[in-house]
């Protein structure tokens, strides 16, 4: 119905892409009989968990009809940064001064820097009105020039164990790396269903400006917003560090387009305001057993490419034809 | 109370308000006038918060106040109905009301329970039997302009600001938020209320307010004013309101029928077993206009939508217009045979507002403006301005954006677009909801004259006496049937009502 | 009179190269710009992010601003000739590094290292680690990139000769440290009992290694790579690499700048193409290497 | 004022890039007596080429709301198209069938493969109502997949001068190229602002609704756009193949977002509805003359990301305070 709105149907709204990726999951297994095994089930578990947190913070800014092109790049300098303290710590050889940093430490100064680049994200997009597009273009070209400059160009490795065990260890039989995702997960849901923060990111996604005539206060939001997109995706750069033992200078190139396409494959609407955080996990899981399943049925690089093209656009046609209005 | 002194405020190009200065009492409802764009909305978002910039000073309760925001207004107990629908779509009732003042737990988490309970207290006083979950977006106009009243009430306010709340709005509907004014009134509160519906003034406002062209003309009692005064002081002159010519209803009777529409069905977009339109069959004939009433749902705007298909792949039933069968496939189709829709809502389908008056004129008759396969500039322009002189739209060019204009000239670009069709059967969707009385008298006009042309005429309206004053023949719809087709010899307030309620 | 003239103004050396994404490169063009302003030029490093037609703006750009010889790193021997013949009709002498451009007497002279023959050495001491005999995956780099291939080639025009070695998936994973891990970790659950892989570079190689440990069969698999990155130079003298293809990058570059530099003084007849062996790192040689190191 | 959007004006809007533009100028011919010359104008416009004409296509559809990811990869299957058929022909020894392309006919091929791409994107779009992000993400990585699949991976070379003058030639003192870019503006700034198909694009950008209700036939209309917009990226293609006289198989990569950047800094709205095809030339030659620049500066590689960035954000800064409202 073109001129009316869609109506809410909740019950499919949160489970959408279950379908797909069902479907998904029964081809899969039928080609290949390693697929429904334990081994790969944690596999694709981790490797997902990057994405899961990335795609969290993108859900957030998309809920409020924003976008995120700058993750992969504040992944990678949030990363970098990290690695670099963790190694080198900060040497002022002038000052005599050396200050050497736990991993805690270097942790939270990376963290502090993927907020940081997400804060100016928001500033600049609601102080001057830039369309997300841009403010975050540009930051995607900034941040990795950022990464070049202090990286020099190289990788930074040899990180020491106890903090590898962020990317590779387990904890009660299920790796590090997806506890943390499930728990930001977890945090993510609680936000958006349970509090006002939450409330007012649906709100300012479904009308900015019904949403300011109520006295959200939409910029402040928005920053919140951007810098905890900016957050996790820091947390993702120090997982992807973490799992390599290596801050690479180029990590996360491109990984905006796999976290919108989560997000998007999950339900949640580039315009705003419709849309879930687990919805996100279901286009991220659908992404990443999409990715094993082909390596697994070792499907040509070349094909590759186009199959999951096309998986991509079967999933979402299959979300639709399931909440379909006429 | 609230003092609005020298309150001046400019847009680029546009004074909006120059100099106004006007005040609200404890204890009464003190109606605010004036035509569409004569100010009324700009000068109630600066009382609100909304504004912030402005010339002049804003006193309350005797103190100069200066809000510079929603919050702060909100803060001294200022609360407002927006004229603009202003409801998030995709949240629910108890989420929209809630919005911005949401009620928390001990754990700072919010209290869904507490504030769903609120919810369902209001809409209980409100009348509005629905769940406080229901999603706003799935409700009707006149529904979702009761959320927003309840909105306003949620907090106790000493001023509620209500910018034409009824224009959505049902007659029952309109008896229960009079009664809840009442009882405001009673508790000390003051009560600025806008409305075009002058009617309604005379019932539940004690003062009013006029202002013309941004300037306030004159305060006063309403006991010690009458209608048609109050109109000449709004517009400034004095306005010859149409009144039924006797003679036009009996001309068109005899006539042939000019569109027919025969069983026409709509089922229902997810329940396909359902239907929302139940085999409706009806005619018009060359030069009549037809009235359709119905209560909010009844299912006119889906009726009209279907006839110029809209819902193609849900639809049954065949039309003929001027003898030939039409084919219900797209809107393009539609327009072809002679068919035109003015539609509900003008801001959304009736209107591209970005873009300026001449092009939205234009944009339903562009092959009659090209030349050579380019659309000539000259062609276009003297279309517009044919149509700004014909129905008198006001806007300072045919350059002027049309978001930029008041509600009752949008409606007329919205008209002018489709007379550029030269239609055969113009279809209205509540023409005049939201327009001053001035405007509604020359659409009224408009109407007559296309109808005296030999024009087929669809009016849908919610109000009677609107349909009293303009139809030669007024049908009746409910629950998505036709229930009843009075000429207008028989129709009565009475009749229509009770056809609007018979199932 | 000359001597003067280019001390008033100083002569100028492009050093463009394929990408700055990879460390490699880094040092390939650091090398050269350190090297030519050794020998008294100005340089300047031109990065073409793996895109030919970007070389071709870069080259455009050295050309109208003015510089007098280009150090070329070519982003795609066949896609970057028409670049490397735009600046030899304008005048400006042409040095190939590492990679080299098919086209005789485009380029002055074209200083490479040898993927191909590289990945041959690689292949045979594959065949020996293995005993002529197991199961293998292969691991690509872009699939876009003819340095994929000509590795891939070179190392299986040895390793396909021995039907005892059987590879039971190729895939790629872009040159990429992440997604070779990625990648070989979902290998391994349709090949739980393979016996090496083969990665087209050091990168992919230190992420595989990094899968098989998590997977706990880093002491079962061997890793080949190629490149003669730190990481992996270190991961072979702890005996958890196998072997790399070192390639000298630093060697190449100043063998280039040198070049140039002869050819501004005057010379003009240089060997075509100068060979820079890419030579065999395996556990037992590797104390004779120094690890990649920078300017 | 948040509330109320901008007012129309035409002047400004017309030229709001210009302002940023002439200082960008202005700034770097005062640190390079290199910018100003013949020769390095028309390098500019050389290198701008390929971009003016894919976002000549992309505008169109950013204006009616859309967007379009896939430009990239069907710039690069285009191109290979038309150098795998001059190269080669289509080959059939079984059927002992060879047939040979003129450059005209292989040209035409790879305009062809563009314009049903961009159908492709335009019918899914419509058909199954995808948001255009997903379904050109889709085509993005099925157009790359079939690049590879045709090239196999390798480069397509040796074209032949009567191709090549496409990209490289010269006529009456101007590059072959830059007359092409031309020529493709002229016409679409003629559609766009003097016939029925661009009113309409610009219509169902402002308002889909009002424009379906006033007999716009929107579905018909938007696959027009997209596959206006596939041909485009073709021709963007040729010139790229022809400039070096070989086809590439990771040709264009990345291009959709420098695509799309023109078209938000020469200030078409990517909500829809608002912005000019000479806007995005202006923004082309923005990002031209900064990448031209920061080279003759001899801004080192790592911080010309860094510059490049804060200069778009500046770009859009200074456009947006220009057509301010109040
Ligand atoms: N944001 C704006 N930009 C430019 N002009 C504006 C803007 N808002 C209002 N105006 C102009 O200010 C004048 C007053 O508008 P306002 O909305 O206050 O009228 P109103 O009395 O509420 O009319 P109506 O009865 O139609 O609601 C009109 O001429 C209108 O066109
Ligand atoms: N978005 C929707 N979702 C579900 N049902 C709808 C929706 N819109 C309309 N309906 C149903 O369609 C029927 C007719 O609605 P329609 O809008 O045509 O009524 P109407 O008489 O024009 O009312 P109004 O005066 O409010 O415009 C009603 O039963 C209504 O509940
Ligand atoms: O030699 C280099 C490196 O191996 C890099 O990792 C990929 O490209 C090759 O040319
Ligand atoms: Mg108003
Ligand atoms: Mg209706």
């Amino acid at each position: 119905m073109p001129l009316t709105l869609q109506p809410y149907r909740p019950a499919l709204v949160k489970f959408q892409s279950l379908i797909a990726l069902f479907v998904l999951c029964l081809g899969i297994s039928l080609l290949s009989d390693k697929f429904l095994t334990g081994a790969n089930f944690w596999n694709v578990m981790r490797q997902i968990s990057v994405n899961v947190c990335i795609s969290t913070g993108m859900t957030l800014v998309v809920l409020t009809a924003g976008i995120d092109l700058s993750v992969g790049s504040v992944l990678a300098l949030s990363g970098a940064i990290t690695a670099g303290l963790l190694r080198n710590g900060i040497q002022l050889p002038d000052a005599n001064l050396y200050i050497g940093f736990t991993v805690l430490g270097a942790m939270l100064a990376g963290i502090t820097t993927g907020s940081a680049l997400g804060w100016f994200n928001g500033w600049a997009i609601t102080r001057f009105r830039l369309p997300p597009f841009v403010a975050t273009l540009a930051m995607l070209t900034i941040a990795r020039g950022l990464t070049m400059l202090w990286t020099e160009g190289f990788p930074i490795t040899g990180l020491g164990e106890s903090f590898t065990y962020l990317g590779t260890g387990w904890f009660l039989g299920i790796p590090v790396p997806v506890w943390l995702s499930v728990i930001i997960v977890a945090v993510a849901v609680l936000v958006t269903n349970k509090t006002r923060l939450g409330r007012y990111i649906y709100a300012i996604g479904g009308s900015e400006s019904a949403a300011r005539l109520s006295g959200v206060n939409v910029e402040r939001i928005k920053i919140i917003v951007y810098t905890i997109a900016g957050a996790l995706a820091a947390v993702g750069g120090l997982l992807v560090t973490s799992r390599l033992d290596s801050a690479q200078p180029n990590a996360g190139t491109s990984y905006e387009l796999d976290s919108i396409a989560a997000v998007v494959i999950g339900g949640t609407s580039l315009s705003g305001g419709r849309g879930s955080i687990l919805g996100t996990v279901q286009g991220a899981v659908i992404i990443g057993v999409l990715n094993n399943g082909l390596v697994l049925l070792n499907v040509s690089p070349f094909w590759q490419q186009v199959v999951k093209g096309f998986v991509i656009l079967l999933a979402v046609i299959i979300d639709k034809s399931n909440s379909k209005s006429e | 109370m609230l003092v609005a002194d020298h309150v001046t405020k400019r847009f680029a190009g546009v004074t909006a308000l120059d100099a106004v200065c006007l005040s609200f009492e404890a204890g009464q409802v003190t109606a605010v006038i004036g035509e569409n764009g004569a100010g009324k909305s700009t000068l109630m978002k600066i009382l609100s918060g909304v504004y912030a910039e402005y010339e002049g000073q804003i006193r309350y309760k005797g103190q100069p106040v200066r809000f510079a925001s929603i919050r702060d207004a909100q803060a001294c107990g200022i609360s407002i109905i927006h004229q603009e629908l202003n409801l998030i779509p995709y949240l629910t009732i108890t989420e929209n009301i809630f919005l911005g003042r949401e009620l928390t737990t001990r754990w700072g988490t919010l209290d869904q329970k507490a504030m769903r309970q609120r919810t369902r207290q209001l809409l209980d006083e409100l009348k509005l039997p629905l769940d406080p979950d229901t999603i706003v977006a799935d409700l009707k106009v006149g529904q979702q302009q009761v959320v927003e009243i309840a909105k306003a009430l949620l907090e106790e306010s000493e001023v509620i600001i209500m910018d034409e709340p009824t224009s959505a709005i049902t007659e029952s509907e309109v008896a229960v938020l009079f009664r809840i004014i009442n009882e405001l009134r009673q508790q000390g509160k003051a009560i600025v209320y806008i409305s075009h519906k002058l009617d309604e003034l005379f019932v539940i406002a004690d003062r009013y307010v006029v202002l013309r062209d941004g300037r306030s003309i004159e305060s006063g009692a309403m006991q010690a004013i009458n209608h048609d005064s109050l109109i000449h002081k709004m517009v400034g002159r004095e306005v010859q309101l149409i009144r039924r010519s006797s003679s036009l209803s009996a001309a068109p009777n005899g006539r042939q029928p000019l569109f027919s529409a025969d069983s026409i069905c709509l089922t229902h977009p997810f329940r396909s077993e359902e239907l929302q339109l139940k085999s409706l069959s009806f005619t018009v004939r060359h030069g009549e206009v037809v009235g359709i009433f119905g209560l909010m749902g009844a299912g006119r705007t889906e009726l009209l939508e279907t006839l110029f298909g809209l819902h193609p792949q849900r639809t049954q039933g065949t039309i003929w217009l001027g003898g030939q069968q039409v084919p219900i496939r797209n809107p393009a189709t539609a327009i072809q045979a002679g068919m035109a829709l003015v539609p509900e809502d003008r801001k959304r389908d009736g209107l591209v507002l970005g873009m300026d008056v001449q092009e939205n004129i234009s944009l339903t008759a562009l092959e009659h403006i090209e030349r050579g396969g380019l659309l000539n500039n000259a062609k276009e322009t003297t279309l517009a301005r044919k149509y700004m002189a014909d129905l008198r739209i006001k806007t300072p060019s045919e350059k002027q954006l049309t978001r930029n204009l008041s509600g009752g000239n949008q409606q007329k670009v919205v008209l002018s677009k489709w007379l550029a069709t030269n239609p055969r059967l113009l279809m209205l969707d509540e023409p005049t909801r939201g327009i001053d009385i001035n405007a509604k008298n020359e659409i009224y006009k408009l109407i007559e004259l296309l109808a005296a042309d030999g024009v087929g005429v669809i009016v849908v309206s919610s109000e009677i006496p609107e349909l009293l004053t303009i139809a030669d023949r007024i049908l009746v719809m409910s629950e998505g049937r036709l229930t009843a087709e009075l000429p207008i010899a028989d129709a009565t307030e009475d009749a229509i009502l009770k056809a609007a309620l018979s199932t | 009179h000359s001597a003067s003239d280019s001390v008033n103004t100083p002569k100028k050396m492009a050093v463009i190269v394929s990408t700055l994404n990879n460390p490699w490169f880094v040092v390939l063009a650091e090398s050269a710009a350190a090297e030519a302003k050794l020998l008294g030029y100005e340089t300047k490093i031109f990065d073409s992010q793996n895109n030919t037609a970007l070389e071709a703006d870069h080259v455009e750009n050295a050309i109208v601003s003015g510089f007098n010889a280009i150090l070329l790193n070519p982003t795609d021997s066949d896609g970057s000739i028409v670049n490397v013949m735009k600046a030899k009709e304008a005048g400006l002498p042409v040095f190939c590094m590492d990679r080299e451009v098919n086209a005789s007497g485009a380029a002055t002279a074209q200083i490479l290292s040898d993927n191909y023959s590289g990945c041959v050495a690689i292949g045979e001491d594959f065949v020996k680690g293995l005993n002529k005999k197991g199961t293998y995956v292969e691991i690509l780099g872009l699939v876009g990139d003819n340095n994929t291939w000509n590795r891939s080639k070179g190392f299986h025009s040895v390793v396909d000769r021995y039907p005892g070695l059987k590879m039971v998936a190729q895939q790629s994973a872009d040159f990429d440290r992440n997604k070779a891990m990625d990648v070989l970790e979902s290998m391994l659950q349709a090949h739980p009992d393979i016996n090496a892989v083969f990665c087209g570079n050091d990168a992919m190689a230190m992420g595989a290694y990094q899968a098989l440990v998590a997977a706990g069969k880093a002491s079962d698999v061997g890793v080949y790579g190629f490149d003669g990155a730190d990481d992996v130079m270190n991961s072979i003298r702890d005996r958890k690499i196998k072997a790399t293809g070192m390639q000298s990058p630093q060697v190449m570059a100043q063998t280039a700048a040198r070049y140039a530099d002869a050819y501004i003084k005057g010379k003009r007849d240089f060997a075509q193409r100068v060979p820079v062996a890419v030579e065999l790192v395996t556990q037992k040689n590797i104390a004779d290497y120094l690890t990649l190191t920078r300017p």
